[in-house]
């Protein structure tokens, strides 16, 4: 056996053993599922030099699993993750019940992100995009009722999604009698013309379904808002990056070789751009932190979508370097959002605040996220953004980048929102007993604090392994060093001496300010503020945290009336109206069903040449 | 690594040069509003003698690590700002970082300064500091897209992102950037007048109405830590201005000219003009500014 | 000739009184009478003029001049499965009298839609 | 051994089970489970045989066109060793189910039901073909009845309503059809049918249509199939959706390839079917009852069915056929469960399963992989047919049909995960004690191992469903083997 088909097997399995292990020796289900993953995440690091390829036969079909520079990418970041997301499970899963069934959808599903990441072929990437779909549905509905229409919600849309990739398949396999992607790819050009736009389309648009894309993204709020932490920080960071890795095979390997390629990249470079600002818009308005997480995560994946359509070395590098990051600092405000959950039982920003000095480790990672999220240097995100506006503005997208600029500017204000009402603000008398999450629920979170500094610091080293897939994807190079970025027009940023500078500055004034007068600084309580002269009661509510961005929301109001929701739960609504007349055909009189047999059969009777035609 | 005396020296003085100026400007600023209000006003030194008061006060309080730490994100984003700017033209001084770095880490990092202090606004508890902060945030969307839209005019139109280059191609006064693309100093100059937090765009810290907003719990040698970050950070700006749209400056003399007459502006246009709303300074960044842009760059792609 | 037309006349009464009728019974009976219509015909199609039984009771005689004899069989089947279809109905028609207590088949529609 | 055993054993047992119900109850329960158990062992190891060469039976003595004659081919073998196995697993669930006395006519009533069944699959004959049509159907019109409540009893009268409409044009099909080429063996006809002028070749074709499509519950003629479905016992309902319509719908194609095998039927098929599919999983969606919102699923599965028929390439009548086969083992899944849950929450509603998958684990469990199985989630065995069916349509150029069957499948996956999402995550105090017997239990685990098995090899069915599937396409040797030629 090699690696490949050891993670398929392993997590499989696992997921199948954990299931049977929670029913007879619980104590060893949480520790078999770390071990699984940890299993995973070794075989995968071994498959990266060994090159493994497997083939199934199954049916007609030979399912094929390969590892390419791509492959490995996206197998990689999804075994870290799932190590760090299951090793959080423990504690964070560890008061509720069917835990079961959370382990063994929570395998299954990264099991169908390995079975998808490494297919050669459109059967097994569908199929296991399938399980992963219906795993990841299970586990959104785990929590409760609450969670049943959001669940349902999100399977009809992945289920759209997977079904237009199943049309796609079909027709190309009508088109060439083969699922295999090497064949696929070299017959491409060979299609016509409205069957290469089709395909595209259906598989553009399938992907696009599981990255949440504007129109196809309202399942994702209430899904990452209802799933439990451990898995929300999977499903955002990794799960949604299916529909990445999809569409980046699509664009480069397919869409790129027929000549409408750029009308398919700007259109869904401004279905991203919109994305990202919509998005934005909405997380600013959301009051549960969950939600404003969930929106922003669809912001980020525009981001993401952006740099994959320009299609320029730089826009792809800074996309594929967007994806692993966005999974990192993703998971960690999940994570922290999560731990803030797990203590205080609310992700409600109206009534938690001041966490900080209870939860010191969860704010530093969510300070980490929400600097890398911001874009602002020295941690990962400044990389990303700034290889992404670089290449909007070297690739001529100016209105593009202003609307990328004016979505990433309004991140601010969520974000500043997130951080304030659960960490900062005052420390309220309710909060009072609150501790810091436990060990195994910090440690995931602070590995993945300092992978977002390392990166900022020496993006290089991520940019090696992205470098190599682009080289996979086509023939894209670009410029960089381990810690130096480079435009197209050879403009640079240093990030070493960036961070030298901030570190410096940051400590010597740090320094100065902290033992200046150490011994007169006092350490006041959120009580003790300047309030005009009125001395605050006790209880009273000092809190700043309702309508938080009224003014802004005032500014932009007519931007969100519409509501692309409300649209689909119309549309589906009238559906099921139309549906539920439909069945009033079976009226339960039995005279009127013989009635129907002998109007058919009169039907038939009169137009029978028609129908069946004169060379019967 | 070899000892680059020249680079030493600019890091050394650059923030004092800066300073010096920044705290001048700002005590010009409140004699020239006195005089325009048809007041006698303090003497120009009253800031940096208020600066050095708040240093020397002995006691002081804090309400936890964030506000501790909140100026000094705002003091390292000022000086970082500072040193990625060519200050003064061709010098081997005052170029400091100016080539490692170019417009789009300029916008970022200028805005890490903001989010540091809002964060330390934010733990002080204090529901103005938030209110402040809420409104700051909501009009920083307002001025930046103007903003970056000019940025993003000039940057094509001259293949660069740096600055350097930007004041390579502005050798001679015809050829300044404000004479060059007239309509993206005009989107950019409204969006400073934001930027630079005078009225009609004071409601963050509007002092009647919710105590000075975000630093209305700071004092001692927080409050002097921020003064001092706004003055090298002015002083920036206004160099970062000159660069893009005047052509920089070859030496000092030229340098004041520029960036006081720069100044002006928004100083000017403060004493006239009363407070906007949040709301409607967003609206306002979005018309004429947001208008401005858009031209700037058409005419850029045209 | 006479008999098919009878038989095809017979499937249309049957016809309406199943698709007209309210009552079960006279449903049940006009069912009764598609199936012998459709008997008819099959005897009809079998039928030789002046045939004989199908069987070679005399010398010399033809297998044209006697009645084919399939048909009839085939009848014969069916005729008892109509006995058996009928008997059937006709318990049935018992038992939801026995619930609804009406023959009318527009009030027994509990099971719709 | 021989293919005569099929019909003779359950026919014979048919008739001994209500003598043997004098001596003992125990031993009626049991005699259905025997024969079916030697008629599953006969048809596996007749297989091989029926695959590779047919086997045509001679039953009283005269041969082919005159005499009645059987013919297992390669699709007999399939369809009867489907329907056997179905039958018995049925059979062990029924064993404690069926606790409603008169058990033994039950039982007789089943036995019939798998005779007219296995008789439809295997004659070689129309008019015979006629016969056990109408043993299934009367045992059907019975065993829908059997509870003995109102509405029962009205159900069974609209299937009978239905079904006498039915054989009555089937009927007139056979006599039209004798009147013209004076035959009855189904390979004579279909050499013989081109003798037949066009506008009455049309019309046998209707009379065929319809009179078959009753049963395949084709839309709009499938008005009694909610009720019946609904209102007999699960098991029952099992068997509709296992075996009876399995082999109306085998009979119906049979006929069509035989005798009408043109582009424009095969299209009308298509036609038909997408409509079938498109009306009833709309219809399930808003249904109140669990076992009518199956009985719709059922019919727009049959659609589907119907669809890949239609098509009538190779592919594609092999895709169909496997669609059958897992249709029958994940629909048999679904009464199952559905029967212990409707029993255990005590109505019909659905509504009213809140929370029975915390109190009844295992039964909810089964209902809900049959869910996951119909929707065609992998790795179940619904995938490979549904997936198979979607290329060989596409494969055909039918790109409308492919999209519709996918609309189809989302509004089907809704609804089933309602009620699934129903029976786990909407917490209800449990009040019921009775426990879901073993028999029901291991009759369910049987279909969900299989089906799981079939998830992962479907060459295992699939294997055997190309011999099937040519049997069925190709006139010639069936005209070949069936007249001896």
């Amino acid at each position: 056996m090699n690696s490949i088909e050891y993670i398929l097997f392993i997590t499989f399995i696992g997921a199948g053993l954990t299931f049977i292990v929670h029913h007879a020796l619980p104590k060893l289900r949480d520790t078999l599922a770390i071990l699984v993953s940890a299993l995973d995440l070794y075989f995968v690091i071994q498959a990266i030099s060994e090159k493994s390829k497997v083939v199934l036969s199954i049916a007609d079909f030979h399912l094929i699993w390969k590892t390419t520079p791509y492959n490995n990418l996206f197998a990689v970041l999804i075994a870290v993750l799932g190590f760090l997301t299951i090793l959080y499970a423990h504690d964070f899963m560890s008061s509720k019940d069917r835990l079961g069934y959370f382990y063994m959808n929570f395998l299954f599903a990264l099991g169908g992100m390995y079975g998808i990441v490494y297919s050669q072929d459109f059967i097994s990437l569908f199929f296991f995009w399938e399980i992963m779909t219906w795993a990841s549905f299970l586990l959104v509905i785990y929590c409760c009722k609450d969670a049943q229409p959001i669940g349902l919600k999100y399977f009809v849309f992945s289920a759209i999604g997977a079904y237009s990739l199943l049309i796609a398949i079909v027709m190309l396999y009508s088109l060439s009698g083969n699922l295999e992607l090497t064949n696929l790819i070299s017959n491409f050009s060979n299609f016509s013309v409205s069957n290469q736009l089709i395909v595209v389309t259906l598989l553009l648009l399938g992907f696009g379904v599981k990255s949440a894309i504007m129109p196809l993204h309202v399942w994702a709020p209430g899904a990452y808002f209802i799933s439990p932490s451990p898995f929300t920080a999977l499903f955002s960071g990794a799960l949604s990056k299916m529909g990445i890795f999809g569409i980046g095979l699509v664009l480069f390997k397919f869409a790129a070789q027929s000549g409408y390629f750029s009308y398919v990249q700007i259109i869904l470079a401004w279905i991203g751009g919109i994305t990202a600002l919509l998005a934005t818009f909405y997380a600013i308005f959301q009051t549960d932190a969950k939600k404003l997480l969930a929106y922003s995560s669809i912001g980020q994946l525009g981001y993401i979508i952006i740099g994959l359509a320009i299609g320029t070395p730089l826009s792809i590098a800074s996309a594929l370097f967007l994806t692993i990051l966005h999974a990192a600092f993703k998971a960690m405000l999940f994570m922290a959002t999560g731990a803030v959950y797990f203590r205080t039982g609310t992700t409600d920003m109206n009534s938690v605040s001041g966490l900080i000095r209870k939860m010191p480790f969860s704010f530093i990672t969510a300070l980490f996220g929400i600097i890398t999220v911001s874009g602002v240097p020295p941690l990962g995100g400044f990389a990303a953004k700034w290889m992404l506006y670089e290449s909007l503005i070297q690739s001529r997208h100016y209105f593009l980048v202003i609307v990328v600029f004016a979505a990433s500017t309004a991140a601010f204000l969520y974000l500043y929102r997130f951080i304030f009402s659960l960490f900062l603000g005052q420390e309220e008398k309710e909060w009072e007993d609150v501790k810091e999450a436990p060990l195994l629920m910090v440690i995931p979170m602070l590995i993945l604090s300092a992978f977002v500094l390392v990166v900022g610091v020496f993006p290089g080293l991520i940019l090696d392994p992205i470098s190599q897939s682009m080289n996979y994807l086509g023939n894209f190079n670009f410029n960089y060093e381990t810690s130096v970025l480079f435009n197209e027009w050879g403009n640079q940023v240093d990030m070493q001496t960036v961070v030298n500078t901030i570190g410096a500055v940051f400590l010597i004034v740090g320094l100065i300010i902290t033992f200046k007068g150490f011994k007169k600084t006092r350490y006041v309580s959120t009580k003790d503020i300047h309030t005009s002269g009125e001395i605050p009661q006790e209880n009273e509510n000092l809190t700043y945290a309702v309508d938080f961005y009224k003014p802004f929301e005032r500014a932009i109001a007519p931007i969100l009336k519409s509501s692309i929701d409300k649209i689909y739960t119309g549309i589906a609504n009238n559906l099921e109206q139309a549906f539920d007349y439909l069945r009033y055909v079976y009226t339960g009189n039995g005279q009127t069903y013989a009635m129907y047999v002998v109007f058919f059969l009169s039907l038939l009777i009169l137009f029978a040449e028609l129908i069946f035609g004169i060379n019967l | 690594m070899e000892i680059n005396w020249s680079t030493i020296l600019g890091i050394i003085f650059t923030p004092i040069i800066a300073f010096i100026v920044g705290v001048t400007y700002g005590g010009l600023t409140r004699v020239i509003t006195a005089r325009v209000q048809n007041r006698y006003g303090p003497p120009i030194f009253q800031n940096l003698l208020d600066i050095i008061k708040l240093y020397s006060k002995e006691s002081n309080i804090n309400h936890g690590v964030m506000q501790h730490l909140g100026p000094v994100f705002a003091i390292t984003a000022s000086v970082t700002t500072l040193f990625f700017v060519p200050v003064i033209k061709d010098s081997t001084v005052f170029t400091n970082f100016s080539f490692h770095g170019d417009l789009i880490f300029l916008l970022y990092i200028m805005v890490f300064g903001s989010l540091g202090m809002a964060l330390g606004a934010g733990q002080t508890g204090n529901p103005n500091s938030a209110i402040g902060v809420s409104r700051g945030l909501s009009q920083l969307v307002g001025y930046e897209v103007p903003f970056v839209m000019a940025l993003v005019a000039i940057m094509i139109q001259f293949q660069t992102t740096n600055l350097n280059d930007l004041l390579a191609v502005q050798d001679h006064f015809t050829k300044w950037i404000i004479f060059q693309s007239p309509f993206a100093f005009l989107a950019a100059i409204l969006a400073f007048l934001g930027m630079m937090g005078y009225a009609p765009f004071d409601v963050v810290i509007a002092p009647a109405e919710i105590a000075s907003g975000p630093p209305s719990e700071f004092g001692g040698k927080y409050l002097g830590l921020m003064l001092t970050s706004r003055s090298i950070f002015t002083f920036a700006k206004l160099v970062l201005f000159t660069d893009i749209f005047l052509g920089g400056a070859s030496d000092f003399i030229t340098l004041l000219i520029k960036t006081f007459i720069l100044y002006m502006i928004p100083v000017l246009t403060g004493i006239v003009f009363p407070r906007y709303r949040t709301e409607q300074s967003i609206r306002f960044f979005w018309s004429w500014p947001l208008f401005f842009g858009i031209i700037a760059i058409l005419v850029v792609v045209f | 000739m006479i008999y098919y037309i009878t038989s095809i006349l017979l499937v249309l009464i049957g016809m309406y009184a199943v698709l007209v009728k309210k009552n079960l019974i006279k449903i049940v009976i006009g069912l009764s009478i598609v199936d012998n219509g459709i008997h008819l015909l099959l005897i009809a199609i079998g039928y030789v003029k002046n045939g004989t039984a199908p069987i070679f009771s005399k010398a010399g005689l033809q297998p044209n001049q006697m009645v084919d004899p399939v048909p009839q069989a085939l009848v014969l089947t069916a005729i008892v499965i109509g006995l058996a279809v009928t008997a059937v109905a006709l318990s049935l028609i018992i038992r939801l009298y026995d619930h609804h207590k009406t023959l009318n088949i527009n009030k027994i529609r509990k099971l719709k839609w | 051994m021989s293919p005569v055993h099929f019909i003779a054993v359950p026919l014979f047992a048919a008739f001994l089970i209500p003598l043997i119900g004098k001596v003992s109850k125990e031993l009626v329960k049991i005699i259905p489970g025997i024969v079916l158990l030697y008629l599953s062992y006969l048809s596996i190891s007749l297989f091989p045989i029926g695959v590779n060469r047919p086997i045509v039976e001679i039953i009283a003595g005269f041969n082919p066109p005159f005499g009645i004659t059987l013919y297992y081919g390669p699709i007999a073998a399939f369809l009867t060793t489907l329907i056997t196995l179905v039958g018995f697993v049925i059979w062990l669930y029924s064993y404690k189910f069926i606790i409603r006395e008169p058990t033994e006519k039950y039982y007789m009533l089943f036995m019939m039901l798998i005779t007219g069944s296995t008789g439809i699959v295997l004659t070689g004959d129309i008019f015979n073909l006629f016969v056990f049509f109408e043993i299934t159907s009367i045992a059907a019109y019975s065993l829908t009845a059997f509870l003995r409540d109102r509405d029962g009893a009205e159900a069974a009268f609209k299937y009978l309503l239905i079904g006498s409409f039915a054989s009555t044009f089937f009927l007139l099909a056979i006599a039209i059809i004798y009147a013209n080429i004076h035959t009855l063996n189904l390979a004579d006809i279909a050499s013989k049918i081109k003798d037949i002028p066009l506008t009455t070749r049309l019309f046998i074709l209707i009379l065929i249509i319809i009179g078959l499509g009753i049963e395949s519950e084709m839309f709009p003629l499938n008005g009694w199939a909610p009720d019946a479905y609904s209102q007999a016992p699960s098991p029952v309902g099992a068997v509709f959706g296992g075996i009876v319509v399995k082999a109306a719908i085998y009979s119906l194609m049979r006929i069509i390839f035989l005798m009408f095998h043109t582009a424009d039927v095969l299209h009308f098929l298509v036609v038909m079917g997408v409509i079938t599919l498109l009306i009833a999983e709309m219809s399930a969606m808003k249904q109140q009852q669990i076992k009518r919102m199956l009985a719709f699923s059922s019919i727009g599965q049959m659609g589907l069915v119907i669809i890949a028929f239609g098509v009538g390439t190779e592919p594609s009548v092999r895709a169909a056929m496997f669609q059958m086969f897992n249709h029958a083992l994940i629909k048999s899944l679904l009464f199952f469960a559905a029967g212990y849950l409707v029993f255990h929450s005590g109505s019909k509603k659905i509504s009213a399963l809140d929370g029975l998958g915390h109190d009844k684990p295992i039964t909810s469990f089964f209902f809900a992989f049959g869910a996951l199985a119909i929707i065609g989630l992998p790795p179940f065995s619904g995938f490979w047919s549904k997936l198979y069916i979607l290329l060989s349509v596409a494969d055909a150029g039918l790109m409308v049909p492919v999209v519709l069957i996918l609309i189809s499948s989302i509004i089907e996956a809704v609804y089933y995960l309602r009620v699934v999402s129903r029976l786990y995550f909407y917490k209800e105090e449990a009040t019921d004690v009775r426990r879901t017997p073993v028999s029901g239990l291991v009759a369910m685990g049987i279909l969900t191992v299989v089906i799981l098995i079939v998830g992962f090899y479907p060459n295992l069915i699939l294997h055997w469903m190309t011999p099937a599937a040519n049997d069925l396409l190709d006139k010639a040797a069936y005209i070949k083997f069936g007249l001896f030629h």
